[in-house]
């Protein structure tokens, strides 16, 4: 009988292709630090946190407002895109007569697949002058968290709606039998036990907000400073990169990789967060 | 699955506040619904009112001429399908491999698990921009692959594979256990197992992430710009340097004057493509499902 | 046998050992002639620290049907699984002791597992047909053993199917999803399944606890139906179940937080002389 | 399952090759490369050149690759590229390492406005003190009473080099309301805000105002912005395009750089609203 063997192949197989993707990431790592490493030794870390400004042409590299903007945007996006994504999938599979399923299914294919460069052109030409009406200058923190987080919920809702799908048949039925409503049946039954599939598009979403570049370039200012209010311009991290990269000489650019990991490390960062709140609602379920 | 709760559910009368609950409930699912259907077709409406009219076969099948002002996307659409080729060949594999890995092999609690899941997690949030720096760094420079569809698409399957993997990973981990206990005690390898039972029941999951991992690669800019690179010419191998459509779509729209009605016409192509390539994936995998499913 | 964990057992027992609830069993047929087929010896399951089974030590006599009897969470089904070795599936699950077939130990390392589950099938509570037709269910496990051929695949997917009586009732829909079929129906293709594959033994959790009488009833004639070809060993709650069917039975009953073996003989023995206290209460029905 | 993939591989490969007339006319000579890259403003032009060089010259391929001006340096520099693109002068430390900058086109950078803003011109003195923050409404420099957005560039683009170079400031020195990268970027800002003022490449702006984009070219210290007076030199803020090689030019490239400024390609140049050298070259 050969399956011993079979099944060790298999094994072996699954293993290698496992590595390979951990290999991945530590050579996007090893990249990104070992081009940062020439600021890091010439400027030190320290200074990253402590100069005047960030004009690393005239030798300032404070990056902290650039920090806050990325964490700004990116939770603002998913605080307002998290809720629509998750109300979404519960349309999906609970109030969505049938014959508009699949239909839905695919608006939300496509909206993952807008590509970003769209999604910023929109924002730039039709969102920012609405927001410029409200409050000099539109293009502001309030346009990055709206765009991006059209942006991130279909991932969301694309997960949801997986993890929704798959909750057995037999838990609906079980709460259907003790005469729970739909609302009763969907947030006490079905969303407690999709919520290990829901943390993970919600993670997944952070991390494409955190990452995305193109839109938020286009519509958040990017002005370095510190934002005071919704309507301050605000720069990301990933736009630093996309604004700077192209036109850097070799010390800018080593500190544009700068940048580069400490998106890493707050990627990284949440990615741990992401995981032990998983872990720990799993576990109390 | 929903069908139970598709029917209309009779309010209870003697919960007057529950029904309330409901009700609040319905408007909200109804409301998103419809903040979300109308933004979408704000844009779209926004693309097909400014682009349609550029379209043509024409458009579909000749070369650009003036930096894309004039002219079609021939080659860039070819460009484009390959880059995305590349993606899928690359990706498929590893994807299943790692997501089966993860969700048959490795357990919540252990370390190598962990370690493979977390560090998707981090590849997952790399800004598009590193990974085409790395890209050019890695697969055009180290590898010597040059500016070309294949370093493209290579750098594409590095930033979907986070994206598919989780989504096969957590349908894989939905497939009851029943499944597993049976053709244990059938004493059907593990091989069978997954590829006869596993994988057919996870195909929802993973066209999910399919269709994610897709629409993000098809999307992409900041990491094709360093890979495949701007030539626009048609691409003779998959070692030619070619000029994907989104790139096309940032380059008339933010690099050349007057380029904004191609830029329209070419996104709404794009849109039209992913929404093609996502109608093949679902039927390829209700096709596979049924195959396997038959005798 | 050590002392009864639920201190109020002997003051319910207003039932005197060898007292007759019920009419008197027939003597069973020659073939239960105690031939043992599997071997426990000191046999202890662990959930982690927690012990489902603790120092199980028993005979499975070939050709029987020997029915495990006991409350729930008694650790009837860890010992079960321990049998064919699911437990390897149950993570943190580990099995101590000694487990015999034919005089081999199956625990040991180097023990081929696959065929063991080939020897030992298993049939669960909930009915568990892959989610592929009725015929593929059948095929699927006798290709994956090396059954190519088609005139014999198709002729032991019959036998099976009319070993558990389900031929006449699916053969025109044999390629109709399994997952259609009522739940009993279900459960008797999984018997079918298990029995395409000539195994020697069958172990049955409860298999008839998620069906509705009239089903149950069926699937409890077709098991009743493999006694004398086939080892068989069946977890049931349902007592009456047990002495209807039986041959042997065992008593399993939570002793100091662990599933101990109370009392084990012939049916006959068990449900008309039991000797410990705790069965005597236990079959009266006033426990359990 | 897996050959269902390979089917899509095949396919993908398969396509890319059918579909291509191009490799049957590359000719049986030995294919002559050549390879572009760097300034993303050059790109466009340099492309539409190099199809019609390559049209000229059977067998030989010319790859444009953008990235930015910098990296037009640094790949020239390294050998990377053949040539390089750059919209700025080299910095002196560039050309110390060998590198020779040959100028292919001219661009002006020229201050821009919404349409419906009634003013003028700015003098260099004004547009300081806008771009330093002195002056935070249109009123102090003529205009209505609105507050001003001030849309800055990145920093190291070409283009905020040549602004600061005009207006003597440090990049430190500007207060920025809005931060921008590429041209269109910085059209589309203006365009949707009245009170925003800019600066972006004139060819472009009157491309899109002559299209209806609701911006307006302004003066520059009375110079009206506009590809005649970068042509004639009258315009302040004005820059060359280059290419940019190690050393000096040889065989193919030379042909090429050569061609890149000859008179056969200025209907291109202006094409792409720039101004095509003068017949001097310069």
């Amino acid at each position: 009988m050969p399956h011993p063997g079979r099944d060790r192949a298999l094994l072996w197989t699954l293993r290698l292709f496992a590595v390979s993707s951990v290999a991945i990431v530590l050579l996007v790592v090893a990249f990104v630090s070992g081009e940062s490493a020439p600021a890091l030794a010439e400027v030190g870390p320290v200074r990253f946190f402590s100069d005047p400004s960030w004009h690393p042409a005239s030798g300032f590299f404070n990056m902290v407002p650039m920090l806050a903007g990325t964490v700004l945007v990116s939770a603002g996006a998913l605080l307002l895109a998290a809720p629509l994504g998750v109300l979404s999938a519960i349309f999906l599979q609970f109030y969505a007569p049938p014959a508009l399923r699949s239909y839905w299914r695919n608006l939300i294919g496509l909206l993952a697949g807008i590509p970003s460069v769209v999604y910023g052109f929109w924002g730039l030409v039709s969102l920012v002058p609405l927001i410029n009406r409200l409050h000099p200058p539109g293009q502001s923190l309030l346009a990055g968290i709206l765009v991006l987080a059209l942006m991130v919920l279909p991932t969301i809702a694309l997960l949801s709606d997986a993890a929704l799908e798959s909750v057995p048949a037999h838990y609906l039925r079980s709460a259907a039998a003790l005469g729970l409503s739909r609302w009763g049946t969907v947030s006490g039954v079905v969303l407690p036990a999709a919520r290990g599939g829901i943390l993970t598009g919600v993670a997944l979403a952070a991390a494409r907000a955190v990452g995305e570049t193109m839109a938020v370039l286009m519509v958040c200012g990017n002005v370095v400073r510190m934002p005071e209010g919704l309507f301050d311009p605000v720069r990301t991290l990933t736009a630093n990169i996309a604004l700077e990269m192209a036109y850097a000489g070799s010390a800018h650019r080593s500190a544009l990789f700068v940048s580069g990991l400490a998106l890493l490390a707050i990627v990284a960062l949440g990615a741990g967060f992401s995981e032990a709140a998983r872990r720990k609602v799993v576990a109390n379920g | 699955m929903a069908d139970a709760l598709t029917a209309p559910v009779a309010a209870t009368p003697a919960r007057a506040d529950g029904a309330l609950r409901e009700t609040a409930a319905l408007v909200a699912v109804w409301g998103t619904a419809a903040l979300i259907a109308g933004v979408f077709l704000w844009i779209l409406g926004e693309l097909v009112w400014n682009g349609v009219g550029a379209l043509s076969w024409e458009y579909l099948t000749s070369a650009p001429r003036e930096a894309g002002r004039a002219g079609g996307i021939a080659p860039i659409l070819v460009s484009t399908l390959a880059i995305l080729g590349v993606c899928l060949a690359a990706t498929v594999p590893i994807a299943f491999g790692s997501a089966v890995f993860l969700a048959e092999y490795t357990s919540d609690a252990g370390r190598f698990g962990r370690v493979v899941r977390t560090s998707l997690d981090v590849l997952a949030g790399v800004p598009s921009i590193v990974f085409g720096l790395f890209g050019n760094a890695f697969f055009c420079r180290t590898l010597g692959l040059g500016f070309s569809i294949l370093s493209g698409g290579l750098t594409l399957a590095c930033m979907a594979l986070p994206l598919v993997i989780r989504s096969t990973e957590e349908g894989l981990r939905a497939v009851p256990r029943e499944y597993r206990m049976g053709a244990a005690a059938l004493a059907l390898s593990r091989t069978t197992t997954l590829f006869r039972l596993l994988l057919p029941a996870a195909v929802p999951g993973l066209t999910a992430g399919l269709v994610l991992g897709i629409g993000r690669a098809l999307a992409e800019t900041a990491a094709l710009i360093f890979t495949s690179g701007y030539v626009d010419r048609m691409p003779s191998s998959l070692l030619d340097s070619g000029r994907a459509l989104s790139i096309h779509v940032y380059d008339l729209s933010m690099n050349v004057a007057g380029g904004d009605r191609n830029a329209y016409a070419s996104a709404l192509v794009l849109v039209g493509l992913l929404l093609l390539v996502n109608g093949v994936a679902g039927a390829l995998s209700a096709l596979w499902r049924r195959r396997l499913a038959a005798p | 046998m050590t002392k009864p964990a639920q201190k109020p057992v002997l003051e319910f027992g207003t039932v005197k050992p060898g007292a007759r609830p019920w009419a008197p069993l027939e003597e069973r047929p020659k073939c239960c002639e105690p031939r043992p087929f599997v071997r426990t010896e000191g046999l202890s399951v662990f959930y982690g620290s927690r012990a489902a089974i603790r120092e199980v030590s028993l005979s499975v006599n070939r050709g029987c049907i020997t029915a495990l009897v006991g409350p729930s969470g008694c650790g009837k089904t860890s010992f079960l699984c321990a049998l064919n070795r699911m437990t390897d599936l149950i993570p943190g699950a580990k099995v101590y002791g000694r487990v015999e077939l034919s005089g081999e130990d199956i625990l040991d390392a180097g023990a081929d597992v696959v065929a063991l589950r080939r020897r030992v099938g298993m049939i669960f509570q909930k009915p568990n047909p892959f989610p592929l037709s009725v015929r593929r269910n059948l095929e699927l496990p006798l290709r994956e053993h090396g059954v190519r051929d088609r005139s014999a695949i198709e002729e032991k997917v019959e036998r099976a199917l009319r070993d558990v009586g389900l031929w006449e009732e699916v053969k025109d829909r044999l390629d109709a999803p399994a997952q259609a079929l009522s739940g009993g129906q279900q459960q008797r293709l999984c018997i079918a399944r298990a029995l395409a594959l000539d195994p020697e033994a069958l172990l049955f959790d409860e298999p008839c606890s998620a069906l509705d009488p009239l089903a149950a009833g069926v699937v409890e004639d077709r098991i009743a139906s493999l006694r004398g070809r086939y080892s068989v060993v069946i977890v049931t709650h349902n007592l009456a179940q047990a002495r209807r069917i039986a041959d042997w039975v065992a008593l399993f009953w939570m002793i100091d937080g662990a599933g101990r073996l109370v009392e084990y003989g012939s049916s006959k023995a068990v449900f008309e002389a039991a000797t410990h206290p705790i069965t005597a209460a236990y079959i009266s029905g006033i426990r359990g | 399952m897996k050959r269902v993939f390979l089917a899509i591989g095949m396919l993908a490969l398969g396509a890319c090759r059918s579909k291509d007339p191009a490799s049957g006319s590359s000719g049986p000579e030995a294919e002559r490369k050549l390879v572009l890259t760097g300034s993303s403003t050059i790109a466009p032009l340099a492309s539409e050149i190099a199809k019609r060089f390559e049209a000229k010259h059977p067998g030989v391929r010319v790859d444009i690759q953008t990235g930015g001006s910098a990296r037009g340096i640094s790949d020239a520099l390294a050998g990377l590229a053949d040539i390089g693109m750059a919209s700025r002068e080299l910095n002196p430390d560039e050309a110390a390492n060998g590198l020779t900058a040959i100028p292919i086109a001219k661009d002006g950078i020229g201050l821009i406005v919404h349409r419906d803003n009634a003013l003028l011109g700015l003098t260099r003195q004004q547009l300081v003190s806008v771009y330093t923050g002195q002056v935070t409404n249109w009123r102090q420099v003529g205009g209505k009473d609105a507050r001003l957005t001030v849309v800055n560039k990145a920093e190291g683009r070409a283009t905020l080099e040549l602004f600061l170079h005009f207006t003597g400031l440090k990049s430190t020195d500007i207060q920025a309301s809005v931060v921008i990268g590429d041209n269109a970027q910085g059209i589309k800002t203006v365009a949707g805000n009245p009170d925003a003022i800019g600066y972006v490449s004139i060819g472009t702006a009157e491309h899109d105002a002559s299209l209806g984009t609701p911006i307006r070219l302004i003066s520059v210290d009375g110079v009206a912005a506009s590809l005649a007076t970068v042509g004639d030199g009258t315009f302040p803020m004005s820059r060359a395009l280059n290419l940019v090689v190690k050393g000096q030019p040889n065989g193919l490239a030379r042909d090429f750089i050569e061609y890149s400024r000859s008179a056969e390609v200025h209907d291109l140049v202006k094409a792409e609203f720039f101004v095509p050298l003068g017949p001097t070259g310069t």
